[in-house]
């Protein structure tokens, strides 16, 4: 009945034995095929971003995951615990008015009051056809200056937020970028034109759920302020007083200027890497 | 269409989930498993026609009868035969393994010189210029064969001298031969009718004799009884520490003594058996007195003597000695065992006739030009001489100083005749044919001598003279598959033939009083020439293996039964 | 009917010749490797020599040639082989060791209270040649499985063809003799079927001398022994518990 | 070489402080050679066959499966943690999971390894799947051992997939979250599997009728041995979790895990030890008054070999066993790092002591009245490859700390991931 082997015969004993084995191995076997299968469908479904951000959330430190209200000094201290998704989040309100257009410039490196800004120093502004345009805030372009390289993504693609959407090269460094949206992607720029991207996002551009997770205003300006004390910290020489924003002016090329600098460590923390 | 990483682990985890479902992988299994089971360095043996033969094994004197089972015309199992009168369906368990001698590493395949190779011719050129220029000698190990009788004739026409190397068993029989004048070959041990049997340190029990032979009447009548019909007293040494021989250990009684006083003992109870009348008063007296004998041999003055009442006690008795001790002999004088039933006999002289030989080894080869060795001849032996040496021999046992090593065929080889086994009470004659083709690089020393002597008698016709002449004797029975008296049987042709399929023929019993010994004074004890533990040392007193067929060794090597022995190769 | 093939071993006509040993070897091919020693060689049947200890004219020493003792009950090597290389084969009683299937655990080995098993620790290799002279009968068995006494079982299985072959069912006994019994000069291994009670074998193993080795662990050995002396006896049984040092060759 | 450190530093965990790349390669060099050694050790046996070590027919076992039995038992440590964790959810146990889950995989993996070389036909070990002899303790150990050291792999890749970069993978990273939410079918499944394989090696001995010295009886089918190594092992499982933490600590010059967390390892192995020096006691003396006395052998002779005289037994209970049990439990004792460790230690070492006897000395006791006391001392190559086992085991774990959050629990659970 079995090859190789002459006149073997079954015993109840084998059934029962054969049939543990084989039951114990096929829960075994089960296990992994349903992981496999449910990652499978996460991809399918568009979780797997958002798996990997919201595990990665909760590995970043505990100053990279305060809360916007927090940043924006409405409350006085208070984390954030559901990944940033404010449109998920209950204790979102309404709040946060849109501030007056124009540009700020109190920290030494300005910023959009109608723009709107991730946590990863990206930010999305409107365009009049309806699409947003997505760059580099300026606290990331003058830390890095002039990318050694780019990797864009292709036209038409889908984006995710928190996902990775593009990568650039400094030194030796890897930067990933993450999507501030959801959205496919319309029309490739870059550090030239200003923009990087511009996106046409999943929901409408009016839609509240397209842009409400992202900071603007108050927010901004509070972690901003967060982030440059951070750099500060991060970039001083040792036993040195911190200054890098000497006159309030963030001086550009921060990585070219400072190369000694544990850039691996300042990159992941300003653009939310593991 | 792109294919993206995720497609590949799909892909393949798919196919590594459908492959199962294949026979692929049960087929790999199986395979494995068949592999695993015939590796091609495994070797295989040769398949082919399975038939069972029947000859003689020619490796000692005692021509135990053998079924060869043959593959391929190969022989691939050795067994006895049970009709065999003589070994009684025993053989030694070298006899068993006996199908790889011919496959030996040690085995001659060409003739050498001093070392270097050479041919045949050279050899026959040499011999034959040695016999122009001189006398020659011709040993033989296994005297009375046909071959023997090609030898003698070979040498006496040139008047050299034939000479034998006898079995220990029949040295020990040398002395009677000399106060007889019979010479020793013809005479033998009566065990069968013997009751107390005192063996002087012979390995009764370890390959004395055919194996068959007294192995058998031991087991027989004496093993696991208290009181044994045949009584078995082994007088020996310890072999090394408190270990004992095989014999020792079996035996009804052990006497152990110091190694090398066994000549002291047989004087000392020779002494105390006359002294105290055990005996009819015969034969010398011996000087030694128990006392004596008691110091030498580390026994008790009160051992002896009732080792001395223990013997007479069962009558017949016999003492056998393991070598050419005269005092043992003159005890058996003493005992009157000697030309009587169940001791020392001299055999009935039907097949006899042809085996005299000038001396036994050990005398000196004089002027002796060359001296002929035939394979028959332990290896142990080498002549004192400065004489050309010619060296028959199968297998390379090591101890090659020959100036000429002879390649002689191996195990079953070529045909020849066996006559009685030594110390054997009873005359027996069979025909050994030979079962596989010898190498052509072989040569007999009969065959030898006949192309150097174109007028020599071959051995097919001197078995056929032999045969002729036992038939025309009408004595004695034939055992083949029943038992026939010769005067029974129709013609000479018939009972070539039955002799030819195996059949032994069996002379008369010897008659009481054929034997004489006179003794005047007790001999001086002469050289014990082998040691207890000789037979420890080797597979069998009576015949040293050149070489051991492999599984000999294996049973060396991976029991403690036996020991491997001394400058033996396997 | 189901036979039940064993032996009855008198130790009294024992000389300890090693015939059977060697009678053995060469019926089952067994290889003779020359770097093999006492303790790695492979002797499916192995003459043990065993004295009572005493010095002098007291001593007595007996041959004890150990086989495969073929378990009736209980069996050890059968219980723990893991993949049914080892089974009882109920017409015969034989316990039959399968080396195509073993897979060299060696845990039968340690399973075996006779150490009746062997182990291959090498390629089977002979001679240049000599593999001429290997028995047809037998398979070669190959490097790294155990293997162990299984009665002869190429002379049982020509037996059955020649019975076959003559067209009757029950084999002629006279047929099937196991090399060690043909062997043994002394006829001191009988070999019979236990089961059939006319058995002259089957006969001696009810006589008061007859004793089985390490009889009390119940495994019901179907190698009996036979011996009148008291000390082999008791020896053989562990009565004394730890023996008598054993003489070395 | 700046280079290579660097690609090296972005592998490690970022925040977690490693020694720097040189050092670690200093570290593994002895340990790598010693691994190349047993390798190519091992590859001798497979090659020329077993003749290479100083096994024999009678000592058909030795080293190696003394190491079997010896690491397998230190390895329960994973199972019973993962026992203690996911099933009766003792979370405080959770810090050292990792560590305990990739010690588990080393010590069977290993084990599994000096198997294959072990016997001699490694080519036929499924055998024992295709046509198994349901009766043998060794197919249980075979079934239980291969499943088991696949749950572990299972068990071991999670971790794995949490190296800072695999995890770039998104898949991975999914992957692995999807994994770790089934862990706990596969802790239970290894749970009862490795349970059996620890029983069923103690079984492998205890079922000898030929070997009165391990002959035990037992209920069913299975020897009181059988629950004898099962309670050994999960006994000095937990203290050898805790002895490799510390040792780790130590060489690391960092406190990985909160002390309550080692003594509260400690109390749980002392605690088990206690129970089993009680049941082992019970057994032995059963065994010296009853079983072995059944089949004609007297206890004292078991023990009248040297150098197993009596002693050997007493250390094992006693010194091995009582002692430690005491310190672990006792709170002034288990409170103090130095003491406790030293009592891990000595847990471990009965253990290992125990598997030895089982082993070793029940091959060397002659069972015929006229067999010797044998000895037998390992071959190099023997020795070779049980010291790969264990430099195997130091580089994979020394890997694993480097590059692995072997100590840091994973985020996985105390944020809840609503995955769906």
């Amino acid at each position: 009945m079995f090859p190789g082997i002459d006149g073997f015969h079954w015993t109840i004993s084998h059934v029962v034995f054969l049939s543990l084995f084989f039951i114990v191995a096929l829960i075994i076997l089960a296990t992994v095929v349903s992981a496999v299968w449910r990652t499978a469908r996460d991809f399918r479904m568009h979780r797997a971003v958002e798996f990997c951000w919201k595990s990665e959330f909760a590995e970043l430190p505990e100053a990279e995951r305060l809360c916007r209200h927090q940043l924006a000094g409405r409350v006085r201290s208070k984390s954030c615990g559901n990944a940033f998704e404010c449109s998920k989040c209950s204790e979102y309100s309404q709040f946060a008015v849109l501030p007056p257009r124009g540009i700020v410039h109190d920290l030494g490196i300005g910023y959009c009051n109608d723009r709107f800004y991730h946590r990863g120093h990206t930010w999305v502004g409107r365009e009049e056809d309806g699409t947003l345009s997505v760059g580099l805030d300026e606290l990331a372009e003058r830390m890095i200056g002039i990318p050694d390289s780019i990797e864009m993504p292709e036209k038409g693609s889908e984006i995710e937020v928190n996902g990775t959407v593009w990568r650039m090269k400094k030194n030796g460094n890897e930067i990933q970028v993450r999507a501030p949206i959801d959205g496919t992607i319309v029309g490739i720029g870059g550090p030239n034109e200003g923009w990087y991207l511009k996106i046409r996002p999943r929901l409408d551009a009016n839609d509240p759920a397209t842009l409400r997770h992202l900071l603007r205003g108050a927010e901004v300006h509070g972690w901003l302020s967060r982030e440059l004390e951070r750099l500060q910290v991060q970039l001083r020489p040792p036993n040195t007083a911190p200054s890098l924003a000497d006159g309030g002016e963030l001086m550009h090329g921060l990585m070219d200027a400072i190369p000694e600098a544990d850039w691996d460590t300042v990159l992941a923390d300003t653009f939310l890497e593991i | 269409m792109k294919v993206t990483r995720r497609d590949l682990l799909g892909w393949s985890a798919g196919a590594a989930a459908g492959l199962l479902f294949t026979p692929v992988p049960w087929k790999l299994l199986d395979d494995t498993s068949i592999w695993t089971q015939n590796w091609r360095w495994i070797p295989q043996p040769t398949r082919g026609p399975v038939e069972v033969k029947q000859s003689f094994c020619t490796l000692c004197p005692n021509g135990c009868g053998v079924r060869v089972r043959m593959a391929a015309g190969w022989p691939v199992g050795v067994a006895g035969v049970a009709s065999d009168p003589i070994s009684r369906g025993a053989l030694c368990p070298l006899g068993f393994a006996a199908q790889q001698l011919n496959w030996h590493p040690q085995r001659v395949h060409t003739v050498r010189h001093r070392g270097n190779s050479t041919s045949w011719e050279e050899a026959r050129v040499a011999f034959a210029k040695a016999c122009g220029e001189g006398k020659i000698a011709i040993v033989d190990g296994q005297p009375g064969r046909a071959a023997s009788v090609a030898m003698k004739t070979f040498v006496e026409k040139r008047d050299g001298s034939y000479r034998v190397a006898l079995a220990p068993e029949a040295q020990a029989l040398a002395p009677y031969g000399a106060w007889s004048g019979l010479g020793a070959i013809g005479l033998g041990y009566d065990l069968e009718n013997a009751q107390t049997v005192v063996s002087f340190g012979a390995p009764l029990l370890d390959g004395w004799g055919a194996p068959g032979r007294f192995t058998r009447l031991w087991a027989e009548r004496a093993a696991g009884m208290a009181d044994p019909q045949l009584r078995l007293i082994q007088v020996e040494a310890p072999l090394s520490g408190t270990a004992v021989s095989r014999t020792a250990a079996r035996a009804w009684q052990w006497v152990p003594i110091r190694a090398g006083s066994e000549g002291a003992l047989a004087a000392g109870l020779a002494r105390v058996l006359l002294d105290e009348h055990l005996v009819r008063a015969r034969g010398p007296m011996p000087t030694m007195t128990a006392g004596e004998a008691a110091d030498q041999t580390g026994l008790s003055g009160g051992a002896i003597l009732d080792l001395a009442r223990t013997m007479v006690a069962r009558p017949p008795v016999v003492a056998i000695a393991n070598d050419g001790n005269p005092a043992i002999a003159a005890l058996n004088v003493v005992l009157g065992a000697v030309g009587t039933r169940g001791g020392i006999v001299r055999r009935s002289k039907l097949a006899e006739s042809y085996a005299s030989a000038d001396a036994v080894i050990g005398a000196s080869y004089g002027t002796a030009r060359a001296v002929l060795i035939d394979s028959t001849v332990p290896w142990d032996f080498v002549p004192q001489t400065d004489a050309e040496v010619f060296r028959f021999a199968a297998w390379d046992g090591g101890a090659g100083q020959a100036d000429w090593l002879l390649p002689a065929p191996g195990f079953l080889e070529e045909l020849t005749d066996v006559p009685t086994a030594p110390a054997s009470a009873i005359e027996t004659y069979a025909v050994a044919p030979s079962l596989v083709n010898a190498p052509a690089e072989v040569q007999s020393a009969a065959q030898f001598l006949g192309s150097i002597d174109p007028a020599a008698i071959a051995v097919e016709k001197i078995i056929h003279q032999r045969c002729d002449d036992l038939f025309r004797g009408r004595a004695g029975t034939v055992y083949g598959k029943e038992a026939t008296a010769v005067a029974k049987i129709a013609s000479a042709k018939e009972f070539e033939e039955q002799l030819w399929k195996g059949a032994v023929w069996v002379g008369v019993p010897p008659r009481s009083g054929d034997l004489r010994c006179e003794l005047k004074e007790w001999p001086a004890s002469g050289s014990s020439g082998r040691s207890g533990n000789a037979s420890n040392a080797n597979w069998s007193s009576a015949w040293l293996a050149p070489v051991l067929p492999p599984l000999a060794s294996k049973l060396c090597q991976e029991s403690n039964l036996r020991e491997a022995p001394v400058g033996r190769k396997a | 009917m189901n036979a039940r093939y064993g032996m009855v071993i008198d130790l009294d006509r024992c000389t300890g010749c090693g015939a059977c040993m060697m009678a053995c070897a060469a019926e089952n091919n067994v290889p003779p490797i020359p770097q093999a020693s006492t303790r790695t060689g492979v002797t499916p049947m192995l003459v043990r020599q065993v004295s009572n200890g005493m010095e002098g004219g007291a001593r007595r020493e007996v041959f004890i040639p150990i086989l495969c003792m073929h378990c009736e009950h209980e069996t050890p090597c059968v219980h723990v082989c893991p993949q049914q290389a080892v089974e009882v084969d109920q017409a015969t009683g034989i316990v039959m060791q399968m080396p195509q299937r073993c897979l060299g655990c060696r845990y039968c080995m340690t399973a075996c209270p006779y150490h009746a098993r062997y182990f291959n620790w090498w390629d089977p290799a002979w001679p240049a040649g000599m593999e001429k002279s290997l028995n047809p009968g037998v398979a070669v068995r190959m490097r790294g499985v155990v293997e162990k006494c299984n009665m002869c079982h190429g002379r049982l299985h020509s037996a059955k063809e020649k019975a076959a072959a003559a067209g009757k069912r029950e084999i002629d006994f006279a047929d099937y003799v196991p090399a060690c019994v043909e062997a043994c000069p002394t006829a001191a291994i009988r070999f019979g079927n236990l089961a059939d009670e006319n058995d002259p074998a089957a006969r001696e193993t009810h006589s008061p001398d007859a004793f089985r080795l390490l009889a009390r662990i119940g495994t019901e050995p179907k190698v009996y022994y036979k011996s009148k002396e008291a000390w082999v006896k008791e020896l053989a049984e562990s009565k004394s518990g730890r023996g008598p040092e054993v003489k070395h060759g | 070489m700046a280079s290579t450190a660097m690609v090296d530093s972005r592998w490690i965990a970022r925040g977690e402080a490693r020694t720097s790349l040189p050092q670690f390669l200093l570290w593994l060099a002895p340990w790598a050679i010693m691994l190349a050694l047993g390798i190519y050790a091992g590859g001798r046996c497979l090659y020329y066959g077993l003749n290479q070590t100083h096994l024999d027919n009678r000592f058909a076992f030795g080293l190696w499966i003394f190491l079997d039995l010896g690491v397998i038992a230190l390895g329960a440590g994973a199972f019973f943690t993962g026992f203690l964790v996911y099933i009766l959810k003792r979370a405080e146990l959770r810090p050292i999971l990792n560590s305990a889950v990739v010690l588990g995989f080393i010590c069977y993996s290993g084990a599994v390894a000096v198997l294959m070389v072990d016997v001699g036909q490694p080519l036929r070990a499924w055998f024992t799947f295709w046509h198994p002899n349901t009766h043998s303790m060794l197919t249980e150990v075979s079934f239980c051992i291969t499943c088991y050291l696949l749950v572990l792999c299972l068990e071991y890749i999670p971790i794995l997939l949490r190296n800072r970069q695999l995890r770039k993978l998104p898949s991975f990273l999914v992957f692995e979250h999807q994994l770790h939410k089934v862990v706990p079918v596969l802790a239970g499944v290894g749970t009862l599997l490795s349970f059996f394989h620890q029983g069923s090696l103690g079984g492998l001995y205890g079922v000898l009728r030929g070997r009165p010295f391990a002959f035990r009886e037992g209920f069913f089918i299975w020897p009181s041995t059988f629950f004898l190594f099962i309670l050994s092992a999960i006994a000095a499982g937990p203290s050898f979790l805790m002895l490799v933490t510390a040792l780790v600590e130590k060489i690391t010059g960092r406190r990985l895990v909160p002390g309550e967390v080692l003594q509260r390892l400690g109390f749980i192995s002392g605690v088990l030890l206690g129970v089993y020096v009680a049941a082992k006691s019970i057994d032995t003396l059963i065994w010296l008054n009853f079983t072995s006395p059944a089949v004609g052998f007297a206890p004292w002779q078991y023990y009248s070999y040297q150098p197993f005289g009596l002693p050997i037994l007493l250390v094992e209970i006693v010194l091995f066993g009582l002692l430690p049990a005491f310190l672990l439990t006792y709170r002034r004792t288990a409170a103090r790092r130095g003491w406790l460790l030293s009592a891990a230690a000595l847990a471990c070492a009965g253990v290992l002591l125990n598997r030895f006897v089982m082993t070793v000395q029940t091959l060397a006791l002659p069972t015929l009245a006229f067999d010797e006391f044998l000895s037998y001392t390992p071959s190099w190559q023997e020795v070779a490859s049980f010291g790969g086992v264990v430099a195997y085991g130091v580089i994979v774990y020394s890997l694993s700390y480097r590059y692995l959050p072997l100590y840091a629990p994973p985020k996985g659970e105390n944020s809840h991931v609503s995955g769906n």
